[in-house]
């Protein structure tokens, strides 16, 4: 219950495994655990399932893409409209190197919500009458037609926070939530990077984001700059 | 016969200050990504007109290049700035106020429009693999679906169109389409001209249009 | 989308109709709309369908039951285990004049967010092999048996928060949350009364705990207290 | 054949003290209404457990009733101290923590356990109507579950049975339970006895127990 410190990226996610799936919290810049990220690169695990809103938009999760550590990505963004620009996702996803399945966003946090409530599914219009719907279940209620979305789980759940205490309560900032806080409920092992770790008490209780009992990891990290490639 | 090439019409600026002026005074909008972002600029301060952001934002007023802050982006990944009053939430929250309906408009871009009011804008065939980001939720969420877009393709091939064979967004969700060329009102019973950009002729918007298109209602040129 | 402002919680509930489904915000004592479930009981509104944690626990939603307001109550809390003490609702729900349909608190919670959030339903082990699954229907997914649970919404939403902005904002103090948050969002007019307002960007946005677009109306009062009667 | 009465047994405090010895250190634990509620004055600080209270908070203290803040309840409607660390949510954050696993222990009351595991305590059938509040999600979603009660009804009746009577709360939930007699695990396979309350023998339990109840292994005298 009280939150294991490590002192480098390196150290917290050591034990990932190869095939693991890993929930990436942020959105673009925004609540992005850069150092987690990039520490998952250095690691050289393999053979992973990326479920993250968007890659390949200059985001450092792209770089798993360099020595092929990406088996699968579950994403809201993934290849660009316009051809103007490239990344390293979308030339393996064009070689058939990395499975792509691509998920509307609120169905995308409503399916890892669920996973982290205990939920079986939800139903949604969204995605009826779409490629989204393909291959899943619809239900007739009342004279509505509802798509059937199933549960959605992490191994591993890597988030970024600005602050956490020892007890592994996090507070964001601004729009750094995103999908960090349903990420945190819905993975086995959960390690965020903050940017400054404080006693237990500093967050007041009502501005904590995610409750500590969700947090098992935490390492204090400079975040690192990431940018919208348009 | 069209003409090889469709006439002239307004530029993106402009498409968004006509878009601007389709929003209600005090409404909740959802802007896409794209043309649809520059919409924040046109709208009149007086309208209190509130901007959702489905990362997690509601009341920011604009993009703010000059003062990048990593936490505090639109969906689209551009800084932005708040109003006094705004709020923060996380993604669940975001989309609970998207798809129950709480956002009055919603302004995305498209790829093409059907004469039914579907909506292809995510997927380009040629391209593959896609992103959806919102726009689904927003598709079937968004009170008021204004979809805001280029009249032809650059190959000058008609984007409304009587079907579309791009894949869908979502089925019957368009209410407005408004391009450089036109305004078009979509309905049930199909599409209707409301109006026309100054220098272009109805007949012209008829030709560049490949669905049917109801011509016979009042049309008036654009007022900008 | 700006609040509108009442002088009196009576002014605030004026047209609520005869027959109308009311969310009442609130556990028990915390963040409880006293103010406005007093004016409902003086504005002689009848046949009216309640939605609320509780009743019958020294509430004053039981009140409503005083001149026989309330012709179904939807709840988690309504009759007591013990018989030592009982209530106006309990008193009426055995004469058979009142309807209760009692409801798993965590189910009651997901049905409003359904109802709030565009979702057809939910699916949940929660009830399952006991009375709540009586009618309704199971589904086995990949080998497991889930009751789905069907959105729930109100005609009108009755919150109490600590603090309000001429926007509609709401701030929520301490545990005064629980349903409160959820119900802004399933009904089709939301009445809020609150002990302070404040200018716009006095709550800070991070600790804006229902956005004001939710909100359609304001009254501000001092809360009557209540205590849960063991 | 039993006796006319049951063996005295432990009191609702002493009960609540052996709930208190069979939470694990660092764990997070509801405690449901009524008996349950004793517990949280019976753990030792230094294990650092945080209780939850379904209405929405993590890491209330104890009851404190000299300080009456109407917003600062647990779920049974007695006001609570907080503990540092601790935090505030809404009542669907507040089941999403019950209801998918995230809650070490639940500690509830009962009117009746079968010999399987399944649960009966939020129905009287005699008294009708009901309270269920959070106990059927607290059944199903958390990790272990504990019930406390007396042993028997007041009228002498063993609570513990071959198969509930009464309406359920859920089917196979229970882990333990706690009773001023004795200490009983629940497996898939039936009913062990693991201890005795002070005075009160494994003949006693048995005579008083309404389901099958394995006193093979070693049993020992609870301690207090």
């Amino acid at each position: 219950m009280i939150a294991e410190y490590f002192d480098t990226p390196d150290d917290a996610i050591a034990d990932i495994a190869d095939g693991a799936t890993i929930l990436v919290g942020g959105f673009v810049s925004a609540g992005t655990p850069s150092n987690l990220i990039r520490a998952v690169r250095r690691s050289g695990r393999r053979n992973l399932t990326a479920v993250a809103n968007n890659i390949g938009l200059g985001d450092l999760l792209d770089e798993l893409c360099e020595d092929r550590q990406l088996a699968k990505v579950i994403a809201t963004f993934a290849i660009r409209a316009s051809g103007t620009r490239s990344s390293r996702f979308e030339a393996q996803y064009r070689a058939g190197e990395v499975e792509l399945e691509l998920v509307p966003q609120g169905t995308l946090i409503e399916r890892l919500r669920a996973g982290g409530a205990g939920l079986g599914g939800v139903l949604t219009r969204t995605g009826l009458g779409t490629m989204m719907a393909e291959g899943k279940q619809t239900m007739e209620l009342d004279g509505e037609e509802w798509l059937l979305e199933r549960p959605l789980r992490g191994d591993v759940a890597l988030l970024k926070a600005w602050r956490a205490d020892r007890l592994g309560n996090l507070q964001y900032r601004l729009a750094g939530r995103n999908f960090n806080p349903v990420m945190a409920t819905a993975a086995e092992l959960v390690i965020a990077e903050v940017e400054e770790i404080v006693e237990p008490g500093e967050i007041p209780p009502d501005q904590v984001g995610t409750p500590g009992i969700y947090v098992d990891r935490l390492v204090q990290c400079e975040p690192i700059p990431v940018r919208w490639e348009g | 016969m069209p003409a090889d090439n469709p006439p002239t019409g307004l530029s993106r600026e402009l498409i968004a200050l006509r878009v601007a002026r389709e929003l209600e005074p005090g409404s909740v909008v959802n802007l896409g990504i794209g043309l649809p972002t520059l919409v924040a600029g046109f709208v009149e301060p007086a309208d209190h007109i509130l901007f959702q952001a489905e990362n997690g934002i509601l009341g920011y007023s604009g993009v703010s290049e000059s003062d990048f802050d990593a936490d505090l982006i639109n969906a689209g990944g551009q800084p932005v700035a708040l109003v006094a009053g705004a709020s923060f939430f996380d993604t669940a929250d975001s989309f609970a106020m998207i798809r129950g309906g709480h956002i009055d408009a919603a302004v995305l871009g498209g790829l093409q429009v059907s004469a039914r009011g579907d909506l292809a804008n995510w997927y380009v065939p040629s391209r593959g693999g896609g992103s959806v980001g919102g726009a689904m939720d927003l598709a079937v969420g968004a009170r008021k679906l204004i979809v805001a877009m280029a009249h032809v393709t650059r190959d000058g091939e008609p984007r409304i169109v009587e079907v579309c064979d791009y894949p869908l967004t979502a089925r019957r969700c368009v209410d407005v389409v408004i391009t450089d060329l036109a305004v078009i009102d979509v309905s049930p019973s199909g599409l209707t001209l409301r109006e026309t950009a100054p220098g272009v002729s109805v007949n012209d918007v008829v030709a560049w249009t490949g669905a049917e298109l109801d011509t016979s209602g009042p049309v008036c040129e654009m007022p900008l």
